[in-house]
């Protein structure tokens, strides 16, 4: 555990030695890759079962001293950054290997695992980091990571337009993280969370400032994990390949702003206001992507917007005080997305497009990759037995606890939506008939199956580590010793549990009603509400809401300052030049080679002088 | 030999220019590796003095008496010495010069004409630069800064692009005011006090009522302070002072933009830092708000206009602008966090302005163009071009783990203990930047490819070096920021000292 | 007046003047009886020659204390050497520049004239910085004055020149008249022309009368002498003249006259007026009423520079150019004497020596570029440094000190000049930032110039023509650059002089 | 000899000095331009001599400065005259304000 610093070091030295050397290396590349991010992933379980038994540990040198203040850099081994740092590592080695087969001929193979490595370092290194500003700094560079995977097809222009969106959207929240954290070093005197905690707890920050950082950092998480107002980049990021939505844009990157408001718990709990903005802002994401995910077409963007949704969810969980079922839903979420997003994968390396439309029938030809797709499916719709269930119950019974009834049923709502796009994209995809010339559909090969069956399995068992049934080892784990991040568990009604049952039954059912029996009108919805049809399949039409407001704004004011620019700054320049040139002008001009005029310029000055001399001098009385 | 250690790591370019001044003027690689290699003494000198820590630097202090105006050698008044010195600021800034020097040097086998002149007008650039950063008097300086004005006249005017004579004039113009006004403040100083010196000036505007040759009332010092600021305005350059360095950026050659835009602007931080804030602390806390303001007006009028540029010299002219305004909100902060953010500012967007020069320098070679449109898809021929453009952005946008953040972060972590609603509204910088940046690298280097790649090379072997050195210190800074606080560190407690605070 | 009495004066304080004297009147034999096609550039070298014996002389007489002969009317004071050191150099300068002057049309049988009437000239100079007495300083004015005119008439055959002589004359001749005028009202008060006498007599006027009186001598002797430095309002005459004369006599007009101007300037009006009272009450019974009048110097100041600098702007002809710029420059000595600080004849004394050698440096590039044809249009230097280098650059290290631009002589000179208009209390701040205002806007037409010699394409291209430059103006041009920069470098070596020279006025 | 007083010599000389310059400043011929400028120098000369014998200060040196600016007038003239002659030969004129070949 002393040594955990060198778990991101590893997936580092892979980006390095592949920007060095990957040319050579050509598609052998991968090998570097999955060894290096293999060790990550090893030391990691090691250090999560070596954390089992010991306390906390944490190290930290000097990064940078001003004046007296000494700014730190180190690690920390706590349970959350324990179990992230495994999450994480697992879910990138799995990346890093299915990659080997889904990216085969790409002539920048070797790039993309640089870049994948350069992620899987700043994630690594955001988890472990000890203080807000460690952790800004990597936050950024996932940021980065993520931008540069986004845009890795570069010569496409919606890629090239997606990874500056993607980028400049986060980076709004990260203002907000920056600034939050700047007041909130102003405060303590320190980055450290230990520190920031104290702070808190001593009641050494006003009400106010807390509630005000707390929801300045919460503007990070924001961006940086899809919430509303901030989200509409995501669905957007999808079009870099697959296995990075896979890696950074279902599993680990977009819950790093869930994982952020779970590291700073204490900070947010502390404030009744600030935890009620999270939950508002998480039930209604939830619910707005999910609805919006009902009527997409692109398979990789209805995971997508289903991912949005989730960490909605996540977020509902966390305002509501639910800090364990907000982690317990990160994790489950991070395996059965990753899995549902690899699968995809999958399916478009089969079929090569990714429009459901031109899909179908696909059971008979992907045998392994259907019924993995499936498992995901049923997780995510938070079927009984399944990861999800488990853990969207947690979440459900948090928000009924805390309170927010309202919540609670927009996040049922929501869950009933959830079953019934992803099985409507489950039944548009495998059953039916294949609907385009799909000539020869292979299953992919092993080197990518093999992470699917990995992810399928924890798909389904992960959720038995915090259950009403069989204990809650998760949940009394997280927040051992440390009273500020709550219960292990909640208890809460159980007919929660059955409410969630029954709806993500009957949205499986809708959805197999519509598109697997087809006895309902695939087009019900399209015909009879059209208005709501648009507004759903243009996402609400907030991209062209911004379009029309930030975008244009921006230009009016750009075009504002160039007006100053040209007319008032150039324009002052150009009249003192003119006028000192005008001078010029008139001095040349009196110089008319008169030379009687010469003499009277003199004596004109003369007179002007001696009158001037005569009426200041007061001699003239 | 300590001694003269500053002397000749400051007049090295010298010899240069006396070997090129002896060469036929034909000889295009001779002169060229000639020019190169004269840089290198400076650089080996700077990186020794550099190296050898920063708590011994008073044992390259020189001082030997020069000029001395009228007749008062009993009172030891009115002496201009030759006095060079370093402290940990200028101890770094010449560290930059000369590194970015000799890259600029490697930069200019880009040029095309002239070679021998060219290469004599840029060491004597570097004599300038250098001494500026080394003197420790105000006429030293001064005379040193307008020795950086006329070579640049030169260079501009002569080796630059189409519109060379007129970016000459207006540099020429705006820097000559700049420095008409601090040869006013600074004969005001010298005439009433009869010393130029810092330190003696520093001691003797601390006390108020200070016996002086002529008296020194308060309004005087803030009016200097005023003018000082103007003076150094026009160089960093301020809002609304900027329009020629537009020019210059787009004109000059890119080596000489590496120079001007890596240290020549540094100039003025370092000015206002070391005289506005050295010699005039009291008065510069009144400005600070006021300077505050002016950073965010800059960063903010930088970014917007940048924004809309559609050559991608502009937008680097305006970004240097809009950085700018980091330095002056970190002075205007006024407390250690924005000061070292400010220095840290100077340096970093040096090596970053630097990187992004040279590129363009690169790339211009092969299309003859700096239109973003133009360029489209770069990435697709010269993929390490755009990479290294891309990671230029990136750092200028202020990515952590580059020399660029750092900065960036301590400025407003200062500003927001002061002013955080100021700071508040500078953070949408931060934001603008990122949103120009990665329209103008992006449109450049992806996207569809709008020419025919294929006839042209990627980085020869001779453009990587600046390229990989600038890169790499730019990484150093972003991931061991001590590598530069740590010698900055007396200096800073000195500054704090003076503010009071 | 007995032959004893006339034996018993120092007449060795002399020897320059003599040396002169001497020199000139044997040219003017020579010449006289000299055959038609006899080489006179002999007698230019013999008058060169002369000029440096005076400078010998000179240089001897340092080591001399003050001395005052034929009843204090001559008088060689520190003030006096030093100054006479200057134009001597000035003057030798010029000679070269002379020497190697050969206009298109010809004037082989005037060039004897040329030479000497330098010399008068400089005669004349030397006796004006001498001179204790205004008569002997209205004499040696006019024998500067006068010959003068006809140097710049010199080219007889040359409509310009003529015409610039023609208007030197009747705006030199109305000057003196106003000058004359101012002085005789100077001597009516004092009721002597002793200079020394008057110091004592002034003091003890004490009538407001009185000082309004002195007050309009003091305009019409500045008004009057404004026209030899070239100063408003009196400077209109100099572009055209300059522009008309023969370039070796601009560039003594510029240099050589301007430097006695400012000599019998400092001598006259500001050694006069400083010991007169600015009236009979409170405190203006206290203060000279020289102070009284800065204000009025300053406006005169200001107005030259900005007028110098901004007309220049405009001009494409060299010479006119430089005509303007002498304006202007005679505007920044003008600060030296308004702020009358304690560095006042310092900084006016190195001013005028670097201004001397940039100057006459500049006029030798100038002649040599503009020999050929006539044509002085700032375009003939179009491609200068790629037709010759070196002179290129000497032009370079000239205009760069014009400019004030540090490392040169006229950086110092400024700087000095500054420091004295910022040392006195209250600060001349404004005028400071007048000046130096308008040196910026000086850069506009200083580069314009550099601009021409290193940016521009020749206008003949392809023939780089091997321009043979006359022994004489190499050796001025050269010892004019190595003095601009050694004095930008190292003041000190002239600073030193001065000050072991000059211990004090007086 | 005592009925006039110096005020009357004085102004005298200033309103001579004012004709002069009137003329010098005014008359298109040159030779009157320059015999305008005699007038000035003869002001100069009045007040010299009135001076010299009615000043506070009565001396003889006012009487010696006059005759030498009388020389100096003589010679003023005669070298004025000389130039207009060469200009003469190659303009074909004598009047003032046609000699502005060389302006602005």
């Amino acid at each position: 555990m002393e040594n955990a610093w060198i778990i991101p070091l590893f997936p580092l030295l892979s980006f390095l030695f592949l920007l060095l050397f990957g040319r050579r290396l050509k598609e052998n590349s991968a090998y570097i890759g999955m060894v290096l991010t293999l060790a990550s992933l090893v030391y990691s379980l090691v250090v999560l079962f070596e954390r089992f038994n010991h306390p906390t540990y944490k190290a930290e040198v000097t990064w940078l001293t001003i004046g007296d203040v000494q700014l730190t850099a180190g690690f920390e081994v706590n349970q959350l950054n324990a179990l992230m740092l495994v999450i994480v590592s697992l879910v990138s080695f799995l990346v890093h290997t299915y990659s080997k087969g889904y990216m085969h001929g790409d002539g920048r193979f070797h790039i993309f695992y640089a870049y994948l490595g350069l992620f899987t370092f700043a994630m690594l290194g955001l988890v472990v980091s000890p203080n807000l500003l460690q952790t800004y700094i990597f936050w950024e560079l996932v940021g980065a990571g993520s931008f540069l995977l986004i845009g890795f097809y570069f010569y496409k222009e919606e890629a090239k337009a997606a990874a500056k969106k993607a980028f400049i959207m986060t980076r709004i929240g990260d203002v907000g993280l920056l600034i939050g954290m700047i007041l909130l070093f102003w405060q303590v005197g320190s980055f450290e969370y230990d520190a920031i905690f104290q702070a808190v707890d001593e009641g050494a920050i006003s009400a106010g400032m807390i509630t005000l950082t707390a929801i300045l950092i919460f503007v990070g998480a924001v961006g940086k994990s899809g919430q509303f107002p901030l989200h509409t980049w995501l669905p957007d990021a999808m079009e870099g390949p697959t296995p990075v939505s896979a890696l950074i844009h279902a599993a680990t990157m977009v819950a790093a702003g869930v994982y952020l408001v779970a590291a700073l718990f204490p900070l947010f709990a502390a404030s009744e206001a600030a935890l009620m903005t999270i939950a508002i802002i998480g039930a209604f994401t939830a619910i707005l992507a999910a609805s919006i995910g009902l009527v997409q077409k692109d398979i990789k963007r209805v995971l997508a917007y289903s991912t949005v949704s989730q960490l909605g969810y996540m977020m509902l969980a966390l305002g509501s005080a639910g800090y364990v079922a907000g982690v317990f839903h990160l994790m489950t979420h991070a395996f059965f997305k990753a899995l549902l997003f690899l699968a995809a994968g999958s399916v478009i390396h089969a079929v090569h497009t990714q429009n459901i439309e031109e899909m179908g029938g696909l059971w008979k030809k992907l045998k392994l990759t259907a019924p993995l797709f499936l498992i995901g499916t049923l997780a995510i719709s938070g079927v009984p037995l399944f990861s999800g269930f488990f853990s969207k119950d947690e979440i459900l019974i948090s928000t009924w606890v805390h309170g927010n009834t309202f919540l609670f049923w927009l996040a049922v709502i929501a869950a009933f939506f959830t079953a019934f796009y992803m099985f409507r994209l489950f039944f548009m995809v495998f059953t039916g008939d294949a609907r385009s010339k799909q000539k020869e559909v292979h299953e992919s090969p092993s080197v990518m199956t093999f992470p699917m069956i990995v992810l399928g399995i924890l798909a389904i068992v992960a959720g038995y580590v915090n259950t009403p049934w069989f204990g809650t080892f998760l949940g009394d784990w997280l927040v051992a010793d440390n009273e500020a991040l709550g219960h292990g568990h909640i208890e809460g009604p159980a007919w929660i549990m059955i409410v969630a049952t029954v709806v993500s039954l009957l949205g499986i059912y809708l959805a197999w009603l519509i598109y697997g029996k087809k006895s309902i009108q695939r087009d019900w919805l399209t015909v009879r509400m059209p208005l709501t049809y648009n507004v759903l399949y243009n996402k609400y039409y907030i991209d062209e809401f911004y379009q029309l407001t930030v975008v244009k704004a921006t230009k009016g004011l750009t075009a504002i300052l160039s007006f100053i620019e040209t007319f008032i700054v150039e324009g002052l320049v150009k009249l003192v030049a003119g006028i000192v040139h005008g001078l010029g002008i008139i001095g040349s001009k009196i110089q008319n080679g008169q030379v009687q005029a010469y003499g009277t310029v003199a004596f004109v000055g003369l007179a002007v002088l001696i009158v001037i001399f005569a009426l200041t001098g007061g001699y003239l009385k | 030999m300590n001694e003269y250690f500053l002397s000749i790591l400051v007049f090295s370019p010298l010899l240069g220019i006396a070997v090129l001044a002896l060469m036929p003027k034909t000889q295009e690689v001779a002169i060229k590796t000639v020019g190169f290699l004269a840089t290198l003494p400076a650089l080996v000198l700077a990186l020794v003095a550099f190296i050898g820590g920063s708590d011994h630097l008073k044992k390259y202090d020189i001082q030997i008496e020069w000029i001395r105006f009228g007749d008062y050698e009993v009172f030891d008044l009115f002496k201009i010495d030759y006095e060079l010195g370093l402290n940990g600021f200028s101890l770094v800034l010449i560290v930059l010069t000369a590194v970015i020097s000799t890259l600029a040097a490697i930069a200019s086998v880009h040029i095309k004409k002239e070679w021998k002149g060219y290469f004599m007008l840029f060491l004597l650039l570097e004599v300038g630069m250098l001494g500026v950063f080394a003197a420790q008097n105000l006429i030293l300086f001064f005379i040193f800064f307008e020795i950086t004005m006329i070579p640049m006249f030169f260079l501009i005017g002569k080796w630059g692009y189409f519109e060379k004579e007129k970016a000459a004039y207006s540099y020429l113009i705006y820097n000559g005011l700049g420095s008409a006004i601090l040869l006013i403040v600074i004969m005001v100083l010298f005439a009433r006090t009869g010393t130029a010196n810092y330190d003696a000036l520093a001691q003797l505007m601390a006390v108020e009522n200070a016996n002086t040759v002529a008296p020194f009332s308060e309004t005087l010092k803030f009016g200097l302070l005023i003018a000082l600021l103007i003076a150094f305005g026009v160089k960093l350059p301020i809002f609304p002072l900027h329009t020629w360095m537009l020019r210059v950026h787009v004109q000059a050659p890119p080596a000489i933009v590496m120079l001007h835009s890596g240290i020549l602007l540094k100039i003025g931080a370092f000015g206002l830092i070391r005289f506005g804030m050295g010699i005039f602390p009291e008065q510069f806390k009144s400005i600070a708000v006021l300077l505050a303001v002016l950073g965010v007006v800059n960063l903010l009028y930088g970014a917007f206009l940048a924004f809309k540029q559609s050559d991608f010299k502009m937008v680097l002219a305006y970004s240097s602008i809009s950085h700018m305004g980091i330095v002056l909100i970190g002075l205007g902060a006024l407390n250690e966090a924005g000061i070292q953010g400010a220095i840290f500012q100077v340096v970093s967007h040096g090596l970053i302005s630097a990187l992004l020069f040279f590129l363009v320098g690169v790339f211009y070679e092969r299309f003859h163009t700096s239109t973003i449109a133009n360029l489209g898809g770069m990435a697709k021929g010269m993929p390490l071009t755009a990479g290294f453009l891309l990671a230029g952005a990136l750092a200028s946008l202020g990515l952590p783990g580059m020399s660029g953040f750092v900065s960036e972060f301590m400025a407003f972590l200062g500003l927001f203990e002061e002013m955080p609603i100021l700071a508040a509204i500078g953070c949408i910088g931060i934001i603008i930047t990122a949103v120009y940046l990665l329209r103008a690298v992006l449109g450049m280097t992806y996207g569809k490819a709008n020419r025919d790649f294929i006839a042209v090379s990627d980085l020869k072997s001779v453009e990587f070096i600046p390229v990989v050195a600038l890169l790499a210190l730019i990484i150093l800074i972003g991931v061991y920021p001590s590598v530069l606080s740590d010698p900055l560190h007396s200096t800073l407690e000195t500054i704090m000292l003076g503010l009071g605070g | 007046m007995d032959l004893d009495t006339l034996l018993s004066y120092q007449w060795g304080a002399m020897a320059p003047e003599f040396i002169i004297l001497g020199v000139a009147t044997i040219l003017s034999i020579v010449d006289l009886f000299a055959p038609k096609r006899f080489d006179r550039r002999i007698l230019g070298w013999i008058g060169f020659a002369g000029i440096l014996a005076a400078l010998a002389a000179l240089m001897n007489l340092f080591a001399v204390d003050t001395v005052t002969i034929l009843y204090d009317t001559f008088k060689l004071d520190a003030f006096a050497k030093v100054f006479k050191l200057l134009l001597l150099i000035g003057a030798a300068l010029i000679m070269l520049l002379a020497i190697g002057y050969r206009p298109k049309e010809g004037m082989e049988e005037f060039k004897g004239e040329f030479y000497y009437l330098l010399l008068a000239g400089l005669l004349g100079t030397m006796i004006m910085s001498s001179s204790g007495d205004l008569i002997t300083l209205f004499v040696g004015l006019e024998l500067l004055s006068l010959s003068s005119y006809i140097l710049a008439g010199i080219r007889k055959k040359h409509l310009p020149s003529n015409e610039s002589a023609m208007k030197y004359i009747i705006n030199g001749s109305i000057a003196t008249a106003v000058t004359l005028f101012g002085m005789s009202y100077l001597y009516g008060i004092t009721g002597t022309t002793n200079l020394a006498e008057m110091t004592n007599v002034l003091p003890q006027l004490n009538n407001s009368q009185y000082s309004y009186l002195m007050g309009i001598a003091f305009f019409m002797l500045l008004v009057g002498l404004s026209f030899k430095l070239a100063t408003a309002p009196f400077h209109m005459w100099a572009p055209d003249v300059y522009q008309g004369a023969a370039t070796p006599v601009t560039a003594f007009l510029s240099v050589v006259s301007k430097t006695a101007g400012f000599v019998i300037l400092i001598r006259m009006v500001v050694i006069v007026f400083s010991n007169t009272q600015a009236g009979a009450t409170g405190v203006d019974s206290v203060t000279p009423l020289l102070f009284k009048l800065q204000d009025f110097i300053a406006v005169l100041a200001g107005v030259t520079m900005v007028v110098g600098n901004v007309i220049a702007l405009r001009q494409r002809n060299i010479k006119r150019l430089f005509a303007y710029s002498s304006i202007a420059h005679a505007g920044y000595l003008l600060v030296a004497v308004t702020s009358m600080s304690v560095f006042m004849f310092e900084s006016i004394w190195f001013y005028l020596g670097a201004y001397l050698f940039m100057n006459v440096g500049a006029f030798a590039v100038i002649q040599l570029m503009t020999a050929n044809n006539d044509n002085e249009d700032i375009a003939q230097f179009a491609g200068m440094y790629k037709r010759t280098p070196w002179l290129a650059v000497a032009m370079g290290v000239f205009i760069l000190s014009l400019a004030g631009i540090p490392g040169t002589a006229g950086f110092i000179g400024k700087l000095n000049i500054f420091m004295g208009a910022l040392i006195s209390e209250p600060a001349h701040y404004i005028l400071a930032a007048l000046m130096i205002a308008t040196t910026v806007v000086s850069y506009f037409y200083y580069f314009g110039i550099l601009t021409q010699m290193f940016f521009r394409p020749s206008p003949v291209d392809g023939e780089v023509e091997k321009k043979k430059i006359p022994v004489g103006i190499g050796v001025a041009i050269g010892i004019c650059v190595l003095a601009t920069i050694a004095f930008g470098l190292f003041p000190n070596t002239a600073l030193d002089f001065f000050h072991t020279n000059f211990g004090g006025f007086q | 000899m005592s009925g006039v007083p110096i005020s009357a010599y004085l102004t005298l000389a200033l309103v001579l000095f004012c004709i002069g310059l009137y003329g010098a400043l005014t008359k298109r011929n040159t030779v009157i331009v320059l015999i305008s400028i005699e007038l000035m120098l003869n002001a100069v000369n009045i007040n010299l001599v009135a001076f010299s014998k009615y000043g506070m200060i009565p001396s003889i040196t006012g009487q010696v400065f006059a005759l030498f600016t009388i020389a100096v007038a003589a010679a003023e003239a005669a070298v004025g005259l000389a130039i207009l002659i060469a200009l003469y030969r190659n303009r074909k004129t004598v009047n003032i304000d046609e000699m502005d070949t060389m302006k602005n």
